[in-house]
């Protein structure tokens, strides 16, 4: 079959390889996560985003270095698509002093200043206020960057919600607000915690633009995403509704005894966004299989360079222990003379 | 661990603490309809920590019912229904979030009998995990019980053992007033010696326990910090130091009582807490030991506490982070150099 | 003119008068706690209701007395209604032992258990979870009382108001959150606080029944309390937005300039709630100029006989200070020995 | 009150604590554009407590902005601005409301910089009036900053007096990491000398001050109290006691040398607060004395806090709810029986 640089929705062969690239980066580094996780050698929380990668890749691929993006404890594949150095962020999950965060912060902390990648929150919703907070910066420094704020449908039911799409709507505040609706928050379901079965009302009630998406369609969530980002551009927020489904469980502590194993399977096997999009290119030609193969081998290779620079890394130190509370050295406790 | 009379013991079982406090549960809403449990996850889910589990089963959906994440309402809701006549307990997923909920707890479950003249009161328990040492990172590992504990009009226990865990969560649920019920998140899966089910007993609120008897220096501690005295008293006995373990158990009320009289015949205290150390717990008790006991030391009260820092991820650091036994010898050893030197 | 004993709107003149005796009470009781305070005897915040008499009385006047009233700081109003003692009011007001609170609560919190009075909380939106509490033994225990839950239409800003109407219909609570939107929240107003102009998009957020009603006219507000209370009683909640407006400051400390004093004169002499009435009873030859008189006249006795009890009242005694903190007397700090 | 050297006393006049926060928050909004005020009715209102009177006219209302009753978004917001770059002084209404606040605080504010290992800060000022004794009740009569202080990560400054109002919130605008101002509702009235506008000074936030000297007795406190304390040093000259006044002023970080010089010199102390007693703030700079100035001490600490209820309404019994000069009066007697006996 020949390949043909066509163009699909108007996205270019290369946009369209690039997407596929990074879909499998995020599932193969996750997949090498989970791995570390099951030696020991990541400990805590460690959420996955396999399932997910289409609403990262097609949304943040698009924006520019200094757009800010925030998001929960199930960051990993945002950074990555962010630009992050999938070894400092795969350190990070092992608590190495060469993560991002210097191993300090874990998988739920995941912080990078210089891709405005800016953390990795782990109370649930609590991202929204601070997002509103860059969006203000922002306005008052009359630059153009916009917030792009990712969080889950359980984040939805908290007040922080309700309160920060008020004031972004209020105050003309340039973020987008993206729900990656899995239908569950750990083992609730959303007809279990949301009184309405859609965010439209929700955002009706703030008067804020809104849109529903299929989250495993990545060309429709690019799309989505583009008239968010222009919209943000020209001052005023929305809220994304992303449909999405993770694949594994929760966090790796799941039991997972509350999803149907056949609609986990149903999902996987019909809905996988990777597989969708390599439907897409085969159909198209856009792709020959070979090209395909070394896209995912490509992430394949760097998601196990990343963990075996993890692994060679060193642990913080005990100065790190201590380091970095505060700007100023005398500002925790310590009155002048102590040790 | 627990002092039992001789046909306890008989019946005695090792459960596990989760065990210990799931049973609580289990024989209370038996015997009181009045006693529902509302949290996030505690059904479907099976219990973040699988304390629920199979309440919902046995009990049905109205009584035991999974909430949207929404910690506020959570607790608001079961003061309003504590104060309707209903005996709630709502489970906080952890500690962590309980500050999306302190003005409830603080503003609301604490002060509404008072700022009503007497007329309401709130039987509610709130169940909290809480605690640092899994590796949950700075957010996720946070003990905050002097906050509430500084805060007239609630209870705030913290029990060690699995016996004390399904004794005092009995006694809370029994209890008029609101208890906030904190168990440490590393707790969860030890054992220990437990009345077989349907040997009905209970702990109070407010009494302290000697978990270890010793006359050389009482380590004033409670929660997880428990076996951790215990295994330095352990390592101290070696050298013929005897520690007595002082299990406050209860920090408000406080049993401080059993502390005074520990440091009346060990002249020594050492306070062992995970938490922060300023302004916290074991500063409130070291204060107090001080106020009322003050003739009894011979020394310094000594206090360990967790470092002064936000909880790290990386495990050599977070496990530097909190008090382990080696640090609490070295600290005993300070204040009894003669015992030492001996 | 002959007094015809018609009804209006289904209401019987005997309701009718009611209604206007009671909205009076509430003007001549809160008119004598302004004197109260300026003359010193009252302290802290004061919150009047003065403008406001035809909400508490439109609706809570047709509830039963095991019904439930929660409400806010401005809570004077709803507690006459609901049939509470003007005196022990007062008393309260006054810092009085024989309040309705022992003089502990003041007049942010009213409460008298035997009228389902449920308080008078103080901070904003606080109540609404409560109100959700009180939904939830109703159910859970079988009973058909209603709870119905006031608060402004600042509360409705803040996460508690999003969490608890989730909450209410997600579990169909008999819940019947009144929101007393009188434009302002202290010196904010609606369009400064609020993204959208109108509830109505709001309870759609959450699917729930919704009505909005003219807080002045008070036969429509019974008439949509009517209705919201056989909802409740069916097990659905609703959210009534009732449009009115306070003639007084936000408190007696209020500086009132964010106001203009035309705006306050316009409601105040076109949109009185009484003088509203008033007008309909006279048109219709429901009363004479001296039955008015007569109900005008015995309102204000009961103000001033309340402002004298609570005069002559002895204030709480140091052994009041420390009691009823807890049902457990060694529950608070002390262990058992002390003192 | 507090010590200038003679240029400056030429050019002092007295102003009120209130007057002297706004001129801190013109001076610092003149000064660098990057600050920002937030906090609802701080502009139409015009100020709860006045103190923001005037600033949107003058700084304009994008820089001075009315929020929506909405406490967690406003400080949410309020360290998201910060970290982006911004100076924001965002006002809660009262400390109080500060609870719906607290997660964004404790969690976000006080850990950002740790959990994200060093590569951001929150250089951000919640300013938040607090504390009893003009009958607003329970829900309204709260002075928590033993909560706040208790966590690592966060400063937390009182100050008592005009110049230290104006100096310490001007350093705090300065300072790069966040700072919970704290402020007693009922200062805002009182007067106190305070350099002319324009006169450059600020005060530091680790530094605490001696408010009176003496010999005989420190009393160790912060916020309305100092004013409370001095009083009782007045009276108690009468009768021969000289009663050093401690005015702590910073709570975190603490300067406990400078109790520590005073407790050295005085040999005995009495901590003096307005919150409640248990787990608060008086225990742990009780504790902290004791452990680091043992040996200095002739007597036990003494302690006088509020009574521990919640603050009750009526004005006889709201007024017996908070520490007196009478009181302070009768426990330096206790303290020093054998200088009363003289
Ligand atoms: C305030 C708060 N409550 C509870 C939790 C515990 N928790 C962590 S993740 C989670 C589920 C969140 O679900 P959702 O927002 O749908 O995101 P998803 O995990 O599906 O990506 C819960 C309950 C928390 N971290 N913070
Ligand atoms: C959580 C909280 N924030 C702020 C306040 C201070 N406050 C008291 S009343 C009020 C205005 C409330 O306005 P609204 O809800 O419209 O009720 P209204 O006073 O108009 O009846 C404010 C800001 C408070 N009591 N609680
Ligand atoms: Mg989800
Ligand atoms: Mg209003």
């Amino acid at each position: 079959m020949a390949i043909r640089d066509v163009t699909l929705a108007g996205l270019s062969r290369e946009t369209l390889l690039d997407f596929y690239f990074k879909m499998w980066l995020i599932r193969r580094f996750e997949e090498k996560a989970a791995e570390g996780y099951t030696l020991g050698k990541i400990g805590g929380f460690l959420h996955l985003y396999i399932g997910q990668e289409a609403v990262a890749t097609g949304l943040i691929s698009q924006l520019r270095n200094d757009d800010v993006v925030i998001s929960s404890y199930r960051e990993h594949g945002h950074a990555l698509v962010k630009g992050v150095d999938p070894n400092k962020v795969m350190a990070e999950l092992h608590g190495k002093a060469t993560g991002v965060s210097k191993g300090k912060g874990g998988s739920m902390h995941i912080y990078s200043a210089e891709h405005n990648l800016l953390g990795g929150y782990a109370i649930v919703a609590a991202q929204l206020p601070i997002a509103c907070g860059y969006g203000l910066a922002a306005n008052h420094q009359h630059l153009d960057y916009v917030t792009m704020c990712f969080f889950g449908d359980g984040a939805v039911d908290e007040g922080a919600f309700h309160e920060s799409l008020n004031l972004a709507e209020l105050w003309s505040l340039p973020v987008i607000f993206v729900c990656e609706n899995n239908l569950y928050s750990m083992g609730n379901s959303l007809e279990k915690a949301w009184s309405v079965n859609s965010l439209e009302p929700r955002a009706a009630a703030y008067g804020m633009a809104y849109e529903k998406v299929d989250g495993m369609e990545i060309i429709n969530v690019h799309e989505a995403g583009q008239r968010a980002i222009e919209r943000a551009r020209a001052g005023k927020p929305t809220l994304l509704e992303v449909i999405t489904y993770r694949f594994r469980g929760h966090s790796m502590a799941d039991p997972g005894a509350y999803r149907p194993k056949e609609e986990v399977e149903r999902w996987r096997s019909q809905r996988d966004p990777i597989l969708l999009l390599a439907a897409k290119l085969r159909e198209q030609g856009i792709a020959t299989e070979q090209e395909l193969q070394q896209l995912e081998d490509r992430a394949s290779g760097i998601a196990e360079a990343a963990s075996q620079f993890a692994d060679a890394s060193p642990f913080p130190t005990m100065d790190d222990l201590v380091a970095d509370v505060m700007i100023d050295p005398t500002g925790a406790i310590a009155w002048r003379h102590q040790h | 661990m627990a002092r039992l009379n001789e046909d306890e013991q008989q019946i005695m079982r090792s459960i596990t603490y989760r065990e210990a406090l799931r049973e609580a549960m289990r024989e209370e809403m038996s015997r009181d309809s009045r006693v529902i449990v509302i949290g996030e996850d505690i059904d479907a889910y099976g219990g973040t920590y699988a304390v629920t589990k199979g309440l919902a089963e046995e009990f049905g959906r109205e009584r035991v019912r999974d909430t949207p994440l929404a910690e506020e309402v959570i607790v608001g809701a079961a003061v309003g229904a504590a104060m309707a006549g209903l005996r709630p307990v709502a489970e906080l997923m952890t500690m962590n979030f309980s500050l999306l909920a302190s003005d409830q707890i603080v503003n609301t479950a604490a002060k509404v009998r008072y700022m009503f003249g007497g007329q309401t009161h709130v039987p509610l328990v709130i169940r909290m995990p809480a605690g640092g040492g899994a590796q949950r990172g700075a957010q996720h590992s946070q003990t905050l019980e002097s906050w509430y504990a500084h805060v007239p009009g609630i209870k705030v226990v913290m029990p060690a053992t699995p016996y004390d865990a399904k004794g005092m969560l009995k006694s809370a649920i029994r209890d008029e007033d609101t208890v906030l019920f904190i168990e440490h998140e590393l707790l969860y899966g030890v054992k220990g010696d437990v009345p077989d089910e349907g040997v009905e007993y209970t702990v109070p609120l407010n009494r302290g326990e000697i978990k270890r008897e010793g006359r050389d220096i009482s380590l004033i501690t409670f929660s997880r910090m428990v076996h951790i005295c215990l295994q330095a008293a352990e390592e101290l006995a070696k050298e013929g130091i005897e520690a007595e373990v002082v299990d406050m158990r209860c920090i408000r009320p406080i049993d401080l009582d059993l502390a005074l009289d520990s440091i009346a015949k060990t002249n020594h205290a050492l306070v062992v807490e995970e938490g922060w150390k300023y302004y916290g717990t074991g500063q409130g008790m070291a204060a107090m030991l001080y106020e009322y006991g003050f003739d009894s030391l011979d020394a310094p009260i000594g206090h360990i506490a967790g470092v002064d820092v936000p909880t790290p991820y990386s495990k050599h650091i977070e496990r530097a982070a909190f008090p382990n036994r080696d640090e609490i010898i070295t600290a005993v050893h300070k204040i009894l150099p003669q015992r030492v030197a001996r």
